[in-house]
C-alpha cells in the first residue's frame, strides 16, 4: 500500500499509547534495568524510555523468544503422546520505539524461518506483533545503517514510522501497513492529516563507511585469509554478540525431561560458542575462533545474501556495543574492505 | 642522624647518675642524641593491669612525639619502659581498632615507625663495635651480670637476648676488660614493685641475688635498669639484714662501667651518688 | 608508559617472548587487548585508568599459548589471576613472562613468577566500599527479599556467558553447564536455569576468585553478578581467615583443617 | 497446611548414617514416612548441583548427612564436605534460598535414635513451613508460552 | 534398552506387614525398562535366589532390584547370585524396604508410595550401571622394612617366618635401636639386651631377610603391591665378605676420644668402631667425619692392622634398587637434649642428663660398667632428682602431648637408683602418675613403698649450680605449692619423646601424612592403627607416637600380620567402585583441564599425572589419572571436579542425578 502521512502532536503520543492499552493491547516498549535500555512489558507512558540511541538487546525476542516452549510429551509404555503449544495463545503485541536498523531486522529473521521449512509458531508471532518505528534523530560510532542498506529514517519493517520534527517537536507518522492503519483507525483522533514534510533534516547523521556489495565480493576468496586469526585473536567466544543482534537466529532444541513427561524448547545458541559445531566423536570442524569469527561475517554478508538474498546485518552496531572485549565490527568490515584484494 | 632519648621519671629521679653516664657516654662517643620534647610517663605501674587503651596510649604518645620529632630511633635506658613501648608498638601493630583507639585518644599520627633500642641494643649498635683502643683503663674485675626481668620479658614480644641466662651484658663487660662470673641468678626477681609497699621482701629477694654474686666472687653487679639498681643498691641495709652480714658489693649501670674503661671521670658517670660506695 | 613499550620492543628483538599481551586504544574511551608479535607494534601499546580488562584470560588461549612464550602486561588483579592460574598448573616460568604495573603504574618486571607471588602477597583482596555497602544492604534484607532481588536480577540473563569468557578462572574446554550426561544445568536461559548457571558459577570461582570484576564488566546486561563472588570472598574471610593465591598454596576448597568452625551441622 | 505432605530427600554417606539408619530400622524405632535415603560412599562425594536438583524437582526439605568429624571412612571426606557446605550455605543464604530447608547433620552408625529424631524435627518444621512455593514458581517459568527477558 | 527385573522381598512378615509388597511389585512392573517383576516371602533364601537366578537366564536379565533389606546385609549374596546367574554383579542394587521402611513406618498408604519410591530410584539407577570387574593388583611379596628398632626387628621377623621375604634397612651401623641401649626393662627389670640380642642374632641369620645397615631409604615410587624402592648403603669404608670382626682396627685405631652416640655421649669410641659389642653385624665402619685419615690426608693404621685386608678407604656409597610389595615404617622416635631447656641451663650443666643416658650409665655394658656415677666427676651422687615431663603436656614448648613411657621408665631409674646406691636419696617431681598397664602401677607403688623413692607432685621452675651441687627449685602442689630446693648431685630430666629429624622429609618421600609434630598419621584412629593412608605403606612403633616396648613389638605384629595378609594371594583383588577420570579421542583427551586441584582433596594420594604427547614426542596435555591401587572410591574429587571429569564407578553422576529424577518424579 503506499505510505500516507499524519502529524502527531508531541502530547499525542501518550494518549495513542494509553489508547493502545485500553484496547487491551500488550506494549514493549524500551525501558531502563541496570543503566541498559531494553524492550520490557510496559503498561503506563512514564516509564519508557525515549532518551537512547539504541537498545542494549533488540526487539527480535518479540518475535523470536530466547526461549520458548515448542511441545509438552509424556512417554509410556505404548509409546509417547505429544501436545503442542495452541498458537491461538500468542499475545497480540505492539512493538514501540523500535529503530529502523531493528525493524529493518525483521527482513533477515523472516527470511531464515521461511527458506526452506515455514516456521509456524514464529509467522503467528509475527503476524500478531505492530512495529512502531521511531526515527534516529542521534547516532553514535557505532552505527553504520547507512553502509548497511538501511538508514536513520527507513521505514522497512516498521508498521508506523514516527519521525519527531525537531527536539520536542510533534511527530510525523509514516503508515505503511494495514496493522499501522489499524492503530491509526483505533486513534483517529490523535493523527492529524500532514502536508508534505521533508523528515531528513531532522534525522541523525550516520555517514556511509564501506560498500557491503564490495565485501560480498571480496568474501568469495577470503576464506583461508590470515586476517580471521589476526582479528579474532581477542575474541573471548562468548555469545553477547549473537544475543544482541536483529538478525541472528542460530537456536537450540532443548527437552526438559522430569520423569516420564517433558517439554521440548527452543532457546538461543550462537555460533561464537566453541560447542556450537562440536561432534560427539570430539572432532570440531570450527575449534579455532578464527573459524568461528569468520563464520559469523560470512553468514551475514555472503551466505546469507546468496542465499536468501538478504543481508545479516542492518548495521545497528549492537554486537560492537555489546562486546566485552570490543571487537569493533565496523573496523573489521572496513579492513576487510580494504585488506582482502 | 639524631638518636631519641626518652629517660623516663626514674633517670630524671632516683637514677640520675644512669642518665648522666648515657649521656657521658653518648658524648664520648660522639653519639648525635637527643631528648625527647614534652615526654610523658611510660605507664610502667599498675596502668596495663587496670585499662589496657590507657597503658597503651601512654607509649604510643611518647612514640607518636618521637615520630613527630622526626626520630627513626630511639634509646630507652630505663628497662620497664623500654618493655612498656616495645609492648605497646606490638600491640598496636597487632590491633588496628586498638590503634585507631589510641591514635584518636592522643590525637597524634602513630606510625610505629620508630624503632626502639634498649640500653645493651644501643651500646652494640654505637659503642661496643669502636670501643676496641678505646679502653684506656680495662675494668679489671670480677662482675656478675644481673639482667632482671623486664629487659628480657615477655620474651615472645621482645625476643632480645636468651630467656634464661642471657649473654648481651656479659659480652659487653668482656669487651671493657671485665670477667663476667657465670651465675643463676641473672633474671631473678629483685622484689621491684615491691621496693616501696615490702622493703622486708625487697630485702629477701634481692639478698638472695647479692648473696649468689657474694659467693662466686663477684666484685661488683652491673644492671641496666633503675629498679634493680635501687633494689640492688638503694635497699642494701633490708638485704644484709637479710643476709645477716655485710655485703658491701656496688651496683653499677652498664654505662658507668664502660665510662670507666673509656677513662672517664667518676663524677660525669655519677658514681658518687650510689648508696654502696664505688671502690672499684 | 613508555617504559612498557621500550621494553616490549627489547623483549620481541631479543625474541625472548613471542608475544606481548597488553592495551591499545579502542573505540571511543574505550581499551582491549593487543597482542604485540612484532618489535614495531610495540609503539601501539598504552596504558591508563581505562585499561581494566583482565588481561589473564588470554594466558589459557589457547590462539594466544601457541604463539610460544608470552609476555604480559599485568596489573594487580591480572598478577593475582596469573598466580591462582600458575598454582593450577596452567601457567609457568617457561610459558610466561610477566611485566608487572604496580597501583601506582610503576613497571617492574618479575624475573619469575615467585616473585609476582610476593609481590602480590603485599595486597590483600579487599572488596570495594560501594559493593561493600550493597553487600551490607543485602545481608540486612530478609531471604525472601534477598531471592526476590536475585530472581528479578538474574532472570534477565540470556546466558552469553561473556562473564564465563572473561573471566582468567574459567578456562575450562568443557564447562559444567556443557556438560549433559546427565544435564546439570537446563541449557535454556529461563529463570531456573540462569539461578543455577550463577550459583554454579559463584561455588567454582570461591576460593579462586580474585575479585577483578570482569565478569561484570563484561556482562552486556549489566547484571551484578559478581556481588555473587565477592560475597564467597567475604566468606571465606569469615570462615577461613580469607585467601591470597598462592603458586605452591593450599588451595581454600580442596583442603580443610580438622578444627574448620561451623555452627549449623546437628 | 492441613493434608501437606513434605517431601524430604536425605544424602547419606554409607558408612555412618546410612548405617545409623539402618540401626533405627533394626531398633524399630517409628519415624515420619516422608523421607527418602540416598546412598553416597561418603560425604566428600555428595554434589551440591544434587542438592539444588532435588529443589528443582519438587523437594521441600532436604537432609545432608555423613560421619562425625573424625570418624570418616575415608579418614577426611567430610572434613571437605564440611568446608563446602560452609560456604555452599553461606552461598544460598545470599541469594535467599531457604537454607531452613536443607538440615545438614552427623549421624554415627550407632545413633539409630538421632536419626528419627533428625527426620522428625525435620519434618515437623518443614510442615510448618509449607511447600517451597518460591522455589517451585522458579521451575514452572518455562512452560510459559512466551519467556521474554 | 534395559530389561530390568525386580523382586520384591516380604521378609516373612519383616516387610509384608506393613507394606503392600504385591502392590509395590506390581506397580515396579509398569515402570519403564523393567520386564519381570515379583514379589516373594525370603528372597534371600535358596528358592528366593534360584527365582532371581531364572529370571535372569529366562529373560535376559541386564538389571536387577532387589527390594529386601539393607544392602549392608544381604548385597554380597544377592550380587554372587547375579554372578552364578551370568549377570555382573554389579548390575544389581538392593531397595532397603526393611530398615529403611517397614521397620520405621506405621502400616498406611504412605509406606507402601515410600517403599515403591525406593525401588522406583533403583531402578532408575541401575539402568545406568555398567558391568565392572574387580581390580586385580599383582604384587610383589617382599616387604621393605624401615628401621631395626625393636618394632622393626618385630615386624621383620613375623614377616619373615610367615615365608615371605623382607629387606630390613638400618641408618645406624647396627640394629637393635633405643632398646638396645636400655639397662633393665620395666616391669619386670629383666636386662634389656639378654631378651633383644637373640632377636637381633635371629634377624641376621634368618633366610627370608636380607639386613642392610648404614643404609637409608633413597626414594619410593609406585603403590601398594607394587613399590620400587632406591636403598643408598652408605660406604661402611670396609669389605664385608672379608671382615671377620676380630676387632684388630678398633683396637688400634689412634682416634679414641669420639663421643659415643649408643653412649649418649658419656662415653667414647674410636673412628672405626662397632657401636657396641653385640652389635648386629658385628662388623666396624668408618666414621670419615672423625677419621684421620680422611680428615688429615694420613694414618691408615687399620689398614695395616687388618689381617685380612678388609679395609676399603675408596668405596663409595651404593644405591640398591628393589621392587616391593609393602613397607614397613618401623623408624623410632627420639628424645629432646637438655640444652632444649633454658630453666636448666641450656645443657651446661654436665650432672642435668637425660632419662636414656642414665640408661647407659646403669647398664652393665655401660661407660661406668653399670655404677651410677654423675658424669662430671664421677662420683657417685647422694642425691638425685628426676624430673617427668620435662617439656612433654607443655603448650609453652611445643609439646602439648604426653610422652608415654616417661613415668614408667622415671620409676624404673629411681628404683635402679635406689638398688645401686643404698642409702642415697632420690626425688621424682611429676604432674600425674600414668601407669596404664599390667602391673604398671604396681610397679611404681613398689617405688614408692619399698624402695622408698620421694615422689613430689609438682614442677621444677630452674635448677642451677652451686659448689658443686645442682640447686632444684620447684614446688609441692600437694603442700599447697610450697616452695621446694633441693641440693642434689644429679639430676635425670625425662626429656619428652619427639619424631626424628627429617621424619617430615621421610613422610613426603612415602606418600604417608604426618601429625603435627611430625609422628606419621594412621589411617584411622580407631580402626586402622597401622596403616596409613597410603595402601601398602603401614606402621610399627614409637614412629607414630611414643609408647613403649610391648606396645612396639604388638605394634609390629599387627603391621606383619597385615603384610602377610596381603602377601596372601598373587594378586589383590578390590572392589571395583573407584574414581576415574574421562579420557576421550584426540585431540581432546579429556575433559579435564590439568588444574589439579583434586589431588589435595584426595585422601590417598591416588590422583596422578598422565602426559599425552604428540608425534614429535612435545607434551600436549597433561590431565589427572586415578590409580587404581591407590583410590578407595570416596569420590571426594568427583564432588570437586568443576569440569565434572572425574566419575566414581557405582556412584556416577549419571546414576545419583537419575535416582534424585526418580525419587521425585512420576514414572
Amino acid at each position: 500500500m503506499n505510505i500516507d502521512k499524519w502529524l502527531v502532536r508531541k502530547d499525542s503520543l501518550e494518549k495513542l499509547f494509553d489508547i493502545l492499552k485500553q484496547n487491551s493491547k500488550t506494549i514493549y516498549a524500551p525501558a531502563t534495568k541496570n543503566g541498559k535500555v531494553s524492550f520490557i512489558e510496559t503498561d503506563s507512558f512514564s516509564g519508557i524510555t525515549t532518551d537512547y540511541i539504541q537498545t542494549t538487546q533488540s526487539s527480535k525476542e518479540i518475535v523470536f523468544p530466547r526461549t520458548e516452549k515448542i511441545l509438552d510429551y509424556t512417554k509410556n509404555r505404548d509409546g509417547m503422546s505429544v501436545k503442542g503449544i495452541d498458537l491461538k495463545d500468542i499475545p497480540e503485541i505492539i512493538l514501540w520505539g523500535v529503530r529502523p536498523c531493528d525493524a529493518m531486522g525483521i527482513d533477515g529473521l523472516s527470511a531464515i524461518f521461511n527458506w526452506d521449512y515455514k516456521d509456524e509458531i514464529y509467522n503467528n508471532r509475527l503476524s500478531r506483533v505492530t512495529v512502531l518505528g521511531f526515527s534516529c534523530s542521534k547516532s553514535d560510532e557505532y552505527c553504520f545503517c547507512t553502509s548497511a542498506g538501511g538508514g536513520p529514517g527507513n521505514n522497512a519493517g516498521s508498521d508506523i514510522l514516527f519521525t519527531q520534527l525537531g527536539t520536542d517537536g510533534d511527530y510525523l507518522a509514516e503508515v505503511l501497513t494495514e496493522k499501522g492503519s489499524a492503530v491509526v483507525l483505533l486513534a483517529s483522533g490523535l493523527f492529524e492529516k500532514a502536508g508534505e514534510i521533508k523528515k531528513e533534516q531532522f534525522l541523525a547523521e550516520v555517514p556511509v563507511r564501506f560498500n557491503k556489495e564490495e565485501i560480498r565480493k571480496k568474501l568469495e576468496n577470503s576464506f583461508e585469509s590470515e586476517l580471521w586469526i589476526e582479528h579474532s585473536l581477542r575474541c573471548l567466544g562468548c555469545g553477547a554478540c549473537a544475543y544482541v543482534c536483529p538478525t541472528c537466529a542460530c537456536f537450540d532444541i532443548q527437552d526438559e525431561a522430569h520423569g516420564k513427561a517433558g517439554t521440548r524448547v527452543r532457546c538461543w545458541d550462537s555460533c561464537g560458542f566453541s560447542l556450537f559445531t562440536l561432534h560427539t566423536s570430539g572432532h570440531n570442524p570450527r575449534e579455532l575462533q578464527s573459524q568461528r569469527w569468520r563464520q559469523r561475517i560470512m553468514h551475514k554478508f555472503s551466505y546469507m545474501p546468496d542465499r536468501l538474498s538478504v543481508y545479516g546485518c542492518t548495521g545497528c552496531g549492537r554486537c560492537s556495543r555489546a562486546c566485552p572485549v570490543d571487537m569493533n565490527i565496523l573496523e573489521h568490515l572496513i579492513s576487510i574492505q580494504e585488506v582482502i584484494v | 642522624m639524631t638518636l631519641g632519648f626518652y629517660p623516663g621519671c626514674s633517670l630524671k629521679g632516683s637514677s640520675r647518675e644512669y642518665a648522666e653516664s648515657v649521656l657521658a657516654i653518648a658524648k664520648a662517643f660522639d653519639i648525635d642524641i637527643e631528648e625527647i620534647n614534652d615526654w610523658n610517663c611510660c605507664g610502667s605501674t599498675a596502668a596495663h593491669n587496670l585499662n589496657k587503651e590507657l597503658s597503651l596510649a601512654l607509649p604510643a604518645r611518647i612514640l607518636s612525639l618521637a615520630e613527630k620529632q622526626g626520630f627513626k630511633e630511639i634509646v630507652v635506658p630505663c628497662a620497664a619502659c623500654y618493655s612498656r613501648l616495645t609492648v605497646t608498638q606490638y600491640e598496636l601493630s597487632k590491633n588496628p581498632k586498638l590503634k585507631n583507639a589510641v591514635t584518636e585518644t592522643n590525637d597524634l599520627e602513630y606510625n610505629g615507625s620508630v624503632d626502639v633500642l634498649n640500653i645493651i641494643q644501643m651500646l652494640n649498635k654505637y659503642v661496643t663495635p669502636d670501643l676496641e683502643g678505646r679502653v684506656v683503663k680495662p675494668f679489671d674485675h670480677k662482675v656478675a651480670c644481673y639482667y632482671g626481668c623486664y629487659l628480657i620479658r615477655p620474651h615472645e614480644i621482645l625476643n632480645f637476648d636468651r630467656e634464661e641466662d642471657p649473654r648481651s651484658m656479659d659480652e659487653i663487660m668482656l669487651k671493657a676488660g671485665a670477667t663476667p662470673i657465670e651465675w643463676a641468678f641473672k633474671t631473678e626477681c629483685c622484689g621491684a614493685g615491691l621496693s616501696v609497699s615490702r622493703t622486708s621482701s625487697v630485702g629477701r629477694l634481692s639478698g638472695n641475688i647479692i648473696r649468689d654474686a657474694k659467693d662466686r666472687g663477684a666484685e661488683a653487679v652491673i644492671v641496666a635498669c633503675p629498679m634493680c639498681h635501687s633494689n640492688l643498691d638503694m635497699r642494701r641495709d633490708s638485704i644484709n639484714s637479710f643476709l645477716g652480714e655485710k655485703v658491701d658489693i656496688p651496683v653499677l649501670y652498664v654505662t658507668q662501667v664502660l665510662g670507666l674503661a673509656a677513662g672517664l671521670d667518676r663524677k660525669t658517670l655519677g658514681l658518687h651518688r650510689h648508696f654502696v660506695n664505688v671502690t672499684v | 608508559m613508555d617504559d612498557l613499550r621500550k621494553r616490549a620492543k627489547e623483549l620481541l628483538e631479543s625474541s625472548t617472548v613471542k608475544v606481548v599481551i597488553g592495551y591499545e586504544q579502542g573505540t571511543a574511551n574505550k581499551t582491549r587487548a593487543l597482542f604485540v608479535e612484532k618489535p614495531e607494534d610495540a609503539v601501539k601499546l598504552i596504558f591508563d585508568s581505562y585499561c581494566v580488562q583482565n588481561l589473564a584470560v588470554y594466558v589459557t588461549k589457547r590462539e594466544i599459548r601457541d604463539k610460544g612464550k608470552m609476555a604480559i602486561a599485568a596489573t594487580l588483579p591480572v598478577l593475582r589471576s596469573i598466580i591462582q592460574l600458575a598454582s593450577e598448573s596452567q601457567v609457568n616460568d617457561n610459558n610466561l613472562l610477566v611485566l608487572g604495573i604496580t597501583p601506582e603504574s610503576k613497571l617492574v618486571e618479575f624475573s619469575n613468577l615467585a616473585e609476582v607471588e610476593t609481590f602480590v602477597h603485599q595486597y590483600q583482596i579487599e572488596i570495594d566500599a560501594h559493593n561493600k555497602e550493597i553487600l551490607d544492604k543485602l545481608d540486612k534484607m530478609t531471604p525472601a527479599e534477598r531471592w526476590k532481588f536475585w530472581i528479578d536480577e538474574l532472570t534477565p540473563c540470556f546466558k552469553c556467558y561473556a562473564c564465563r569468557a572473561a573471566c582468567p578462572m574459567c578456562y575450562c574446554h568443557r564447562c559444567t553447564v556443557d556438560f549433559n550426561q546427565p544435564q546439570w544445568i537446563p541449557v535454556p536461559s529461563h529463570e531456573l536455569g540462569n539461578l543455577e548457571w550463577h550459583i554454579m558459577r559463584a561455588v567454582h570461582l570461591t576460593g579462586r576468585c580474585v575479585d577483578c570484576d570482569a565478569c561484570y564488566n563484561a556482562c552486556p546486561l549489566g547484571i551484578p553478578l559478581n556481588l555473587l563472588t565477592k560475597k564467597m570472598v567475604e566468606e571465606a574471610k569469615v570462615h577461613f581467615g580469607g585467601y591470597q593465591p598462592a603458586i605452591k598454596g593450599e588451595h581454600l576448597m580442596s583442603t580443610y583443617k580438622p578444627d574448620d568452625k561451623e555452627n549449623f551441622i546437628q | 497446611m492441613v493434608d501437606f505432605e513434605p517431601k524430604i530427600v536425605a544424602f547419606v554417606c554409607n558408612w555412618c548414617t546410612y548405617a545409623g539408619a539402618d540401626l533405627t530400622g533394626t531398633s524399630r524405632i517409628k519415624y515420619a514416612s516422608n523421607v527418602r535415603i540416598v546412598r553416597f560412599p561418603c560425604t566428600g562425594r555428595i554434589d551440591y548441583m544434587l542438592l539444588l536438583k532435588a529443589f528443582a524437582e519438587g523437594a521441600d526439605g532436604i537432609i545432608v548427612s555423613g560421619c562425625h568429624p573424625n570418624d570418616c571412612h575415608y579418614t577426611s571426606g567430610n572434613f571437605h564436605a564440611r568446608r563446602r557446605w560452609i560456604m555452599f550455605r553461606s552461598l544460598c543464604d545470599f541469594m535467599g534460598i531457604d537454607t531452613r530447608r536443607i538440615k545438614f547433620s552427623w549421624v554415627s552408625a550407632a545413633e539409630g535414635a538421632k536419626w528419627a529424631d533428625i527426620v522428625n524435627t525435620i519434618v515437623a518444621s518443614i510442615r510448618e513451613l509449607g511447600p517451597y512455593e518460591d522455589y517451585k514458581k522458579v521451575v514452572k517459568k518455562p512452560v510459559k508460552e512466551v519467556s521474554n527477558g | 534398552m534395559s530389561k530390568i527385573g525386580v523382586f520384591v522381598c516380604h521378609c516373612g512378615e519383616n516387610i509384608s506387614a506393613t507394606v503392600d509388597c504385591a502392590k509395590v511389585a506390581e506397580t515396579a512392573g509398569k515402570y519403564d525398562g523393567v520386564t519381570f517383576s515379583i514379589d516373594y516371602k525370603y528372597m534371600c533364601s535358596d528358592p528366593g535366589q534360584s527365582i532371581i537366578k531364572n529370571a535372569i537366564k529366562e529373560k535376559g536379565l541386564t538389571g536387577v532390584v532387589v527390594a529386601s533389606c539393607s544392602p549392608r546385609m544381604h548385597e554380597p549374596t544377592f550380587r554372587k547370585a547375579c554372578a552364578e546367574a551370568g549377570l555382573n554383579p554389579y548390575m544389581c542394587e538392593m531397595a532397603n524396604l526393611r530398615e529403611h521402611c517397614s521397620w520405621v513406618h506405621e502400616k498406611d498408604d504412605a509406606t507402601t508410595e515410600k517403599a515403591i519410591d525406593l525401588v522406583r530410584i533403583l531402578v532408575e539407577k541401575v539402568k545406568r550401571n555398567q558391568s565392572l570387574d574387580a581390580i586385580k593388583v599383582p604384587v610383589t611379596k617382599t616387604a621393605l622394612v624401615i628401621g631395626g628398632g625393636i618394632a622393626g626387628i618385630q615386624a621383620s621377623l613375623d614377616i619373615a617366618n610367615s615365608g615371605h621375604k623382607v629387606i630390613l634397612i638400618e641408618k645406624d651401623p647396627s640394629i637393635g635401636g633405643h632398646m638396645s641401649q636400655l639397662s633393665e626393662t620395666f616391669p619386670t627389670l629383666d636386662c634389656s639386651q639378654c631378651i633383644l640380642t637373640p632377636r637381633m642374632v635371629e634377624v641376621a641369620q634368618h633366610p627370608n631377610i636380607t639386613l642392610y645397615t648404614y643404609a637409608e631409604l633413597e626414594s619410593l615410587e609406585g603403590f601398594i603391591g607394587n613399590f620400587k624402592a632406591k636403598i643408598r648403603r652408605k660406604s661402611k669404608s670396609i669389605d664385608e665378605k672379608l671382615c671377620t670382626g676380630c676387632g684388630m682396627c678398633t683396637t688400634k685405631c689412634p682416634n679414641k676420644k669420639i663421643p659415643s652416640e649408643f653412649n649418649e655421649g658419656l662415653g667414647t669410641r674410636t673412628a672405626i668402631y662397632v657401636p657396641f659389642p653385640q652389635a648386629v653385624p658385628n662388623k666396624p665402619v668408618i666414621d670419615r667425619i672423625h677419621c684421620t685419615y680422611y680428615t688429615k690426608g694420613k694414618c691408615r693404621i687399620c689398614e695395616k692392622v687388618c689381617p685380612t685386608q678388609a679395609i676399603r678407604f675408596d668405596q663409595e656409597d651404593q644405591i640398591v634398587e628393589t621392587e616391593v610389595g609393602a613397607v614397613v615404617l618401623a623408624t623410632g622416635f627420639t628424645v629432646k637434649q637438655t640444652d632444649f631447656f633454658p630453666e636448666y641451663g641450656y645443657g651446661k650443666y654436665s650432672d642435668i642428663i637425660t632419662g636414656l643416658q642414665f640408661e647407659r650409665l646403669a647398664s652393665a655394658s655401660g661407660p661406668t660398667l653399670g655404677e651410677i656415677r654423675r658424669p662430671s666427676d664421677g662420683k657417685i651422687p647422694e642425691k638425685i632428682v628426676f624430673v617427668a615431663c620435662a617439656g612433654s603436656r607443655d603448650q609453652a614448648k611445643g609439646i602439648p602431648y604426653c610422652s608415654k613411657i616417661c613415668c614408667m621408665y622415671i620409676a624404673k631409674h629411681a628404683m635402679l637408683y635406689q638398688h645401686k646406691v643404698p642409702g642415697g636419696k632420690s626425688y621424682v617431681f611429676y604432674m600425674d602418675i600414668r601407669a596404664g598397664g599390667k602391673m604398671y602401677e604396681e610397679f611404681v607403688r613398689r617405688a614408692i613403698e619399698d624402695d622408698g623413692v620421694n615422689y613430689v607432685r609438682g614442677r621444677i621452675s630452674r635448677i642451677y649450680e652451686k659448689n658443686g651441687k645442682l640447686i632444684v627449685n620447684g614446688a609441692d602442689t600437694l603442700l599447697n605449692a610450697m616452695p621446694v630446693e633441693i641440693e642434689a648431685d644429679m639430676v635425670v630430666l625425662a626429656t619428652a619423646g619427639v619424631a626424628n629429624e627429617g621424619a617430615e622429609e621421610l613422610a613426603q618421600k612415602l606418600h604417608v601424612s604426618y601429625d603435627s609434630y611430625h609422628f606419621f598419621a594412621e589411617a584411622h584412629p580407631k580402626l586402622k592403627p597401622v596403616e596409613t593412608n597410603t595402601a601398602g605403606i603401614f606402621l610399627a612403633g614409637a614412629c607414630q607416637s611414643p609408647r613403649d616396648i610391648p606396645e612396639s613389638v604388638a605394634m609390629a605384629s599387627g603391621a606383619a600380620a597385615k603384610v602377610a595378609g596381603l602377601f596372601s594371594q598373587d594378586e589383590l583383588t578390590r572392589e571395583p567402585l573407584i574414581a576415574v577420570v574421562n579420557r576421550q579421542a584426540a585431540p581432546v583427551y579429556s575433559s579435564c583441564v590439568g588444574c589439579f586441584l583434586c589431588v589435595s582433596a584426595c585422601p590417598y594420594q591416588a590422583i596422578e599425572k598422565e602426559e599425552f604427547k604428540n608425534r614429535t614426542g612435545e607434551v600436549i596435555k597433561t590431565v589427572a589419572k586415578v590409580n587404581p591401587g591407590l583410590c578407595q572410591g570416596c569420590g571426594t574429587c568427583v564432588a570437586f571436579c568443576r569440569t565434572k571429569s572425574i566419575d566414581i564407578q557405582g556412584y556416577t553422576h549419571e546414576q545419583m542425578y537419575s535416582e534424585v529424577m526418580a525419587l521425585l518424579n512420576e514414572y
